[in-house]
């Protein structure tokens, strides 16, 4: 097991490696320029700032320079932030991103899980029809609007007790976190919630489950000793591209509940062409999806026995 | 067929189903599965159901045992009755399922019968713990025991690996482990021995003789093969169109067979001595229950057909005591066709 | 059930000819049907899949046979009508073309200064091309804010939009030409004074504009054939927009239409195409196994971890999209070559299940090739799923769709698509739900049809209920 | 004909449910377990809980937001609006400007002007926030930092009217050569490169603040990153920054003029670009006021019944269009037929449809101070009636002109803002409708859009622009040749001329003569088309008095503002 570790962990180091470097091609072919502000400053001013920044040299010696730095994990100094390391912005900002994708998927999952195992048992019945139209209505709005009618929500609640129950935005506490998570967790809550239902009808109609009715096991322990645990295992395979999805897509929740995550800074570098917290961020969120893939794998393994980590 | 049953001698029956109906929604309409098969098995001993594919064999056990998923399939009449409780009715007996500790049962295809993803010793050990009230340690030494029992090498390590680690005849052997880990008074085996090879099937088959011997339990043995039907069964019972159309010994069915079909059956199948250019194929195929025949439902195929036979429902005739057959042959005006075949090889072992 | 009422006559015992016994068997046999006949015949029955096989029909005579039915530009803009929520209409008056007003100064009113409360009035009819109010002055005021307010601004001081800030004493008049809409508004004027604070007292007139649009308005925005056809104070049925207008006027009905033609194209095509390759490519992994399936999964999690908006800037660029061109095509190819990896560790998750089954190595003994194995056996095994996550990637990519255009990758104004459409309605969903509303049901709409479909199909092509329900 | 089914039907779904509500209760344990420890790591990244209501009468603390994080600190290189508003209200240079955009002293008490010489006296009591006097010689470093190449500040060009300035940043003379002086640690000697009439206000500037040569030094290389790294003069110092979450301004006690300052902290607790959140926390109390209100959210305010306000914010927005040679653009017919198809008033009023916004008729913005009273008031601009007949002449002329039977599609440039993207289809659709011109909108990304805009890649673009200083020339200058600003390469010697009396002339009524005729020029010569002057909506607690709100310099100011009990 350990070895099966150590050698994703290698793999995934060169994965990251690929990822800067396809980063780092695509944004210095990508037109614009960092350092032009709306006001277009004299040539010597933009010699300086090029300088500075290490622009002046060719593209081939930058590439060593910046990789050579990201090594010994200094990511540079940011072109728009101009005073803050991209270390710094990551090292305050990417927990605020992580601890919101982790309560998130945690939401999703369970979510996810129950909601399609109950789904899958009141096959074609009222719970499975009114839960999958939720779940429809759901996927076919934008995010965007999800999480401005939830903060409207908090909202009217906060004014119909009369005093702040929970923090309509901001962050800091654990009630700061509570709403956007669900909000930026229920599309994967949605797709997992769908995929259960699918997985648990195929188990259903499977022979070991007739096999454990022949037994005379009690139905509830059918369901969760035989059922929950085959049916769980595509659900499993699919987290790690979510919790991309989710990493990344924190953009939206963190700018409507004014939350200091990495996601802002994420977008906002590709807008303003900020190439050192987009190597930065790209990097990060690259080692960070990486770390998770195989965390997911090994929990598969230990799930699924008949998939060995050779 | 309730007469000849009921007297065998002195044996209570553990197992007696009467007149069991069992029907299917399909998308032409209501299939008859099962129309009207009584039958029954005594302690210790062993009755083979045997018929073609489709003719309702699996679909009465598995019925009684409550593993048809209902829609689409309906027991709609009938009694079951174990012990003096009718199982079809009430599977909860003072207060335990009788599936699983009074019944056992075990699958054609033990590749896909088994969870893939638990131990197989936990398998074996729960229901151990479900009827009997093991703690785990307990069920889980039992379980290493019973695996001992049915002949599966190093049984300690096997009780911890998962199934896609075993062959097909180990896992059937676990099967069978897992089916009289509680004793059962009787074990239904559905085809156990179609999905393996003939060396493994010999072994499985003298394995099931050999407990049957130790623990006394009934069994119900479905299968197609004559082949094991000589070896096992001490009655055997041939179902043909949803119904029972020959109830007999062994020895009755194989050497006086008093139905057509049986006959059919029996020249079907190769033997040592027979070659091979005197094998006769049935002709035709079964009848489809979507719209079950008036009369006899062999008559299509049926040599020694005859015109009563289209459209008037042979009962069943006693032709020697405990050999019943569903024919007008057997009726006192009905000419002395070709006389079914009687005597012959001995089948015995 | 004994046969003892029934005695056999002699003659019931005759031989059976061959002919009964044939008639006997053609009457008994069901017919055969073959695995894709059972799963239509089984889909059909299924009520959800008619259900939606109907909304499929129906999207598509909207998207084709729509526009000839609603024969109304979608780029036309009617600015008098931005907007409007549906099914207003309603009726304007024909007026002569606006021409500047001088306004009116302390000098040239009639009555002279008294308390502001009472008379603030009306220099001409109010209509929505102008608002002209003219008022006494207030003694001592160093100049007044005007406000306009959509409800009563007496209780709480809610003077609603502050429209104006005049500075000069001597002007006592001001001209609203915001936004004018044939609503109720309530204007107040508030006196500044010395140092140009607002004053306490504040005069409040109400007012409804009546609608109104000059003759070359009206033609230019649709109303009438030709400007010469009307002359002034004729009235003007506005054009009935059944599902409302956006912002910029423009009618929705005939937007969802062409729209549909963008989003149903992509958010079908795209992701067919993307869960195929991920389906090739997860499966050939899995099935592979080993060293190739690590570093294909690896090469998926690097597509996965690649900074999007970055890629589909350069897809812009490497595709040589013209300024202002819809690009449709190379949106289609970056979708593609972007969304495949969550299909393809999906699937590869299933085949790693089944590659150990029983029938895939007896498949595998009778000689079938790779290729085989994975369409005959891998892929109906893992259906369920596959059709599940399909149903996913639609709306997924339809609002990706509507991102590239926003960003001027994919449909250029002013085609629209429907994403597009509730992105920009976002903005206003509080205001103008309408503008929301309408794209967000359609997508909806075609969701719930993929989904019932894919649930349908499920079970239609499920093997295990094939002849039973 | 169905009998129904006997046999017991298995009590699977009842069952399985009663499971599934077990499970989930223990997924609930887990999710709340886990909620307990991230709730604990939020703590960590989170800057402490904001205070729970907007304006606190006792703490005399007002809690509001902002809109982007806080770039820049370091005077010398700042040059966005949410840096300089937070600059303004802890620092302060030597001129300041007031609640209502007029320029008043700041360190400096007094200051002479005399041809090529300023001299400014600077007040006994200006201190820094560790208690040492701001002397003259912490200018002389500050504007010398700012000014050499190797801060490479992107407003150097701002220090090109002092004497050497320019050369010093082109690193063609050192930095010593800068023609500033501290004859006493009191007095400040400046000496420009040629005298010009408006160089006090530039001091207003926050390239203009003073930083302290020792600090600065002892930083070393860390100055203005965080609040540890800062020294304040102003009326306010930071006390705690969580970049991109938070930042709390508290009173300076050492500030000179303490007595005008009220509050006692103003914290601002949020950052995010979204109105419809901003709007949320007003509602619920959480911020005493929302700027930058979009046309969008005014529906939800007037619901709401808050009192809504607006300013100007100074920036004029046109369409620039390109006079490069290949350009079609360049014909004069076609530009001055696009300048009569062209109404502000319906792009206002109708589709951009924000009260803060007035149809614009000149360059010069309607609030710019003129010689004596608005400039506007003095020298009206020519004014060009929407006449479409006429203005379908012209483009008849301008084909004839360029030998065209038909005019093939312009390029029109534009940001992915939404008033870029309403205006940028508006114009599309009125263009084709009136003219019958084809127009292509190529919307870009902020950085692609300034690169294409430098480069010259348009026909027309939508521009905004704002003053940098309290002076005319700041907009006069933007269409001279020699501007790099000028992206669409206008090259009039006429107004080039007009330009340079403003520039070097010093008698007040001769440059706002010249300031009129560049106005005339660039409204007959249909240099560019007018489009809005954009205002801001904003909402505000009634209980908040007295904050500054400008349309020159920075543009929100809590400095001098106070809470009242009740509105």
């Amino acid at each position: 097991m350990l070895a099966y570790i150590l050698k994703r962990l290698v793999q995934g180091a060169v994965t990251v490696w690929f990822i800067a470097t396809a980063t780092f091609v695509a944004m210095h072919a990508v037109p614009g320029d960092p350092l032009r502000g709306e006001r277009i400053a004299n040539e010597q001013i933009l010699a300086n700032l090029e300088a500075r920044y290490g622009l002046d040299k060719p593209l081939l010696e930058q590439y060593v320079v910046y990789i050579g730095g990201m090594l010994r994990g200094d990511f540079g100094l940011s072109y728009v932030q101009q005073n803050r390391r991209v270390n710094d912005i990551i090292r305050e900002h990417f927990p605020v991103s992580a601890t919101l994708g982790i309560l998130a998927m945690a939401f999703a999952t369970v979510g996810g899980v129950l909601w399609g195992a109950l789904t899958a048992i009141y096959r074609n019945r009222l719970p499975d029809v009114v839960i999958m139209f939720a779940v429809i209505v759901g996927i076919s709005v934008p995010s965007f609007v999800v999480a401005a009618f939830s903060q409207l929500a908090l909202v009217s609640l906060n004014s119909a007790f009369g005093s702040s129950l929970l923090p309509v935005a901001g962050w800091g506490t654990v009630w700061h976190m509570l709403v956007p998570a669900l909000v930026l967790g229920l599309s994967t809550m949605a797709y997992l919630t769908r995929l259960m239902r699918s997985s648990m009808l195929d188990i259903t109609t499977s022979d070991f489950v007739r096999t454990a009715r022949a037994k005379g096991l009690p139905p509830t322990r059918i369901f969760l000793r035989h059922q929950l645990r085959n049916a769980i295992l595509p659900v499993v395979t699919v987290l790690g591209p979510q919790i991309a999805l989710i990493t990344t897509g924190g953009f939206v929740v963190e700018l409507v509940f004014a939350i200091p995550g990495l996601g802002r800074y994420f977008v906002d570098a590709v807008h303003q062409l900020d190439y050192t917290v987009i190597m930065g961020t790209t990097t990060f969120y690259g080692a960070f999806l990486v770390f998770m893939v195989l965390v997911v794998d090994v929990l598969y393994s230990f799930i699924d026995p008949r998939v060995t980590l050779e | 067929m309730t007469a000849a049953a009921a007297d065998t001698a002195g044996a209570r029956p553990v197992l007696d189903v009467q007149d069991l109906h069992v029907e299917f929604d399909t998308y032409g309409g209501i299939v008859k599965a099962v129309r009207g098969a009584s039958f029954s098995v005594a302690k210790g001993k062993t009755l083979a159901i045997v018929g073609e594919s489709g003719c309702g064999k699996s679909v009465s056990v598995q019925s009684i045992m409550g593993l048809i998923p209902t829609p689409p399939g309906r027991i709609t009449r009938g009694s079951a009755l174990l012990g003096g409780v009718d199982i079809i009715r009430q599977k909860i007996v003072d207060g335990h399922d009788v599936r699983g500790s009074r019944i056992g049962m075990i699958f054609q295809d033990p590749m896909s019968s088994l969870n893939p993803t638990m131990k197989v010793g936990n398998q074996i050990a729960e229901t151990l713990v479900v009827h009997r009230g093991y703690s785990h340690k307990q069920a889980a030494a039992r379980a290493v025991e019973l695996l001992a029992s049915v002949n599966i090498p190093e049984a300690e390590r096997r009780a911890q690996q998962y199934p896609f680690a075993f062959s097909g005849g180990m896992l059937q052997r676990a099967m069978i482990a897992m089916a009289i880990a509680c004793e059962p008074e009787i074990l239904i085996a559905d085809e156990p021995t179609t999905a393996l090879d003939v060396t493994i099937q010999a072994q499985i088959l003298d394995l099931l003789k050999e407990l049957q011997r130790k623990q006394g339990m009934a069994i119900v043995l479905i299968t197609h093969d004559l082949g094991v039907v000589a070896r096992m069964a001490d009655e055997v019972v041939v179902m043909y169109a949803g119904e029972i159309v020959e109830h007999g010994s062994a020895d009755d069915v194989f050497y006086s067979a008093a139905h057509p079909y049986t006959v059919g059956l029996r020249s079907a199948m190769p033997s040592r001595d027979t070659s091979r250019a005197s094998l006769v194929p049935i002709e035709g195929a079964p009848p489809d229950l979507f719209a079950p025949p008036q009369g006899c439902a062999y008559f299509a195929r049926c040599p020694h057909a005859m015109l009563l036979c289209e459209n008037q429902h042979p009962p069943p005739f006693v032709v020697a005591p405990r050999h019943s057959a569903r024919c007008w042959l057997h009726h006192a005006d009905a000419p002395p066709r070709a006389p079914l075949q009687r005597g012959g090889k001995q089948w015995r072992r | 059930m004994s046969a003892v009422e029934w005695q056999p006559r002699s003659e019931d015992f005759a031989r059976a000819t061959d002919a009964d016994r044939r008639r006997g068997e053609q009457r008994l046999v069901r017919p055969s049907i073959s695995y894709w006949q059972d799963a239509w015949r089984r889909l059909k029955r299924n009520p959800r899949a008619v259900v939606s096989l109907g909304i499929v029909v129906a999207l598509s005579l909207f998207t084709i046979a729509g526009p000839w039915v609603w024969r109304v530009n979608p780029a036309a803009q009617d600015i008098d009508q931005i907007s409007r929520p549906p099914g207003a209409g309603g009726t304007g008056r024909i007026v002569e073309p606006y021409i500047q007003w001088a306004g009116v100064t302390t000098e040239t009113l009639a009555t002279a200064g008294s308390a502001l409360a009472t008379n603030i009035r009306l220099a001409e009819p109010a209509t929505t091309q102008a608002v002209r109010l003219e008022w006494a002055p207030a003694a001592n005021a160093s100049g007044y804010h005007v406000y306009r307010n959509i409800s009563s601004p007496r209780v709480g001081r809610a003077l609603g939009l502050p429209l104006a800030e005049i500075i000069d004493p001597h002007r006592v008049s001001f001209e609203d030409r915001f936004d004018l809409e044939p609503v109720k508004y309530w204007y107040s004027i508030v006196a500044l004074d010395a140092n140009g604070a607002e004053a306490d007292d504040y005069a409040v007139f109400e007012v409804e504009p009546a609608m109104v649009i000059t003759a070359e308005e009206a033609a230019d925005r649709g109303w009438i054939a030709d400007a010469g056809a009307v002359r002034v104070g004729d009235m003007v049925a506005l054009p009935n927009h059944p599902l409302g207008t956006d912002y910029l006027g423009r009618d929705m009905l005939s937007r969802l239409m062409h729209g549909a033609r963008v989003s149903l194209f992509i958010g079908v095509v795209a992701p067919l195409l993307f869960v195929f390759f991920g389906i090739v490519y997860g499966s050939t992994a899995g099935f592979a196994g080993g060293r190739i399936d690590q570093l294909m999964m690896r090469v998926a999690d690097f597509v996965v971890a690649l900074p999007f908006l970055l890629f589909m800037i350069l897809f812009r660029i490497a595709f040589g999209v013209q300024p202002g061109e819809s690009g449709v095509l190379p949106m289609l190819v970056a979708l593609v070559l972007l969304s495949w990896p969550s299909t393809a560790r999906l699937v590869r998750g299933q085949v790693l299940q089944i590659r150990n089954e029983g029938y895939i190595g007896a498949s595998r003994l009778l000689g079938a090739r790779t290729g085989y194995l994975v369409f005959r056996h891998m892929i109906p095994n893992t259906i369920g799923v596959i059709l599940v996550t399909l149903t996913f990637e639609v709306p997924r990519v339809i609002f990706i769709e509507a991102f590239l255009s926003f960003i001027g990758m994919g449909v250029a104004p002013p085609t629209p698509s429907w994403g597009s459409m509730s992105n920009e309605g976002i903005k206003t969903m509080l205001a103008h739900p309408h503008e929301l509303l309408f794209p967000a049901l359609f997508i909806s709409v075609a969701v719930l049809a993929f989904n019932l479909l894919g649930d349908g199909l499920r079970d239609a092509l499920d093997v295990r209920l094939r002849g039973r329900e | 004909m169905a009998q129904p089914n006997i046999a017991n039907r298995d009590p699977m779904s009842r069952a399985a449910t009663r499971q599934l509500l077990w499970i989930a209760g223990a997924a609930l344990v887990g999710l709340a377990l886990l909620l307990a420890a991230l709730g604990w790591a939020a703590t960590l990244t989170g800057g402490g809980a904001a205070a729970t209501h907007a304006l606190d009468f006792k703490t005399r603390t007002v809690t509001t937001s902002i809109r982007n994080d806080v770039p820049q600190l370091d005077s010398s290189r700042s040059k966005d609006i949410e840096s300089y508003n937070i600059l303004h209200t802890v620092m302060e240079g030597l001129l300041r400007y007031d609640n209502n955009s007029n320029l008043v002293p700041g360190v400096a008490d007094r200051w002479e002007v005399d041809g090529a010489r300023v001299t400014f006296y600077l007040r006994e009591n200006a201190r820094w926030s560790d208690g040492k006097p701001v002397t003259a010689h912490d200018f002389v470093f500050a504007w010398r930092l700012a000014v050499i190449p190797e801060t490479a500040s992107e407003y150097a060009f701002l220090l090109y009217p002092v004497k050497n300035g320019e050369a010093i940043n082109r690193g063609e003379m050192p930095p010593e050569s800068l023609g500033v002086r501290a004859a006493s640690d009191r007095v400040l000697e400046v000496e420009l490169q040629n005298a010009i009439a408006y160089f006090p206000k530039l001091t207003a500037a926050q390239t203009y603040y003073p930083i302290r040569e020792d600090f600065f030094k002892s930083r070393n290389g860390r100055y203005a990153a965080d609040t540890e790294d800062l020294l304040y003069n102003g009326a306010f110092r930071i006390t705690r920054w969580v970049h991109g979450a938070s930042l709390r301004m508290e009173k300076n006690d050492l500030y000179w003029d303490k007595d005008s300052i009220w509050l006692n902290a103003i914290d601002i607790a949020y950052i995010t670009t979204d109105a419809v959140a901003r709007l949320n926390l007003f509602q619920d109390g959480r911020i005493a006021d929302v700027d930058y209100l979009p046309g969008e959210a005014l529906d939800q305010v007037l619901q709401q019944r808050w009192s809504l306000r607006r300013f100007n914010d100074g920036s004029m927005w046109f369409i620039e269009l390109n006079f490069r040679e290949d350009r079609l653009t360049r014909n004069f017919h076609l530009r001055r037929a696009l300048q009569l198809a062209n109404d502000p008033a319906e792009l206002v009023f109708k589709v951009l449809k924000t009260p803060s916004f007035t149809p614009a008729e000149s360059l010069f913005p309607s609030t710019m101070k003129g010689e004596h009273g608005l400039f506007r008031q003095q020298y009206p601009p020519p004014h060009v009636p929407t006449d479409l007949t006429e203005a379908r002449k012209e483009l008849e002329l301008a084909r004839q002109e360029l030998g065209l039977d038909t005019f093939p599609p312009l390029v029109l440039l534009a940001d992915d803002t939404p008033a870029a993207i309403t205006h940028s289809e508006y114009l599309q659709e009125y263009l084709r409708r009136n003219l019958g011109l084809e127009i292509r909108i190529d919307r870009q990304n902020f950085r692609q859009r300034l690169e294409k805009q430098q480069q010259g890649e348009f026909d027309l673009t939508l521009k905004g622009w704002s003053a940098d200083y309290d002076d005319p020339l700041s907009w006069a200058d933007l269409f001279a040749s020699w501007n790099l600003n000028n992206n669409g390469r206008y090259d009039n010697p006429a107004l080039d001329a007009q330009v340079r009396i403003a520039m070097q002339s010093l008698d007040e009524s001769e440059r706002y003569r010249a300031f009129a005729e560049v106005q005339r020029i660039l409204i007959e010569d249909a240099v560019i088309v007018m489009a809005y002057e954009r205002g801001v909506m904003y909402v505000q607690d009634p209980r908040l008095k007295n904050v500054g709100r400008r349309f020159m310099g920075p543009p929100t100011d809590y400095s001098r503002a106070y809470i009242t009990e009740e509105p």
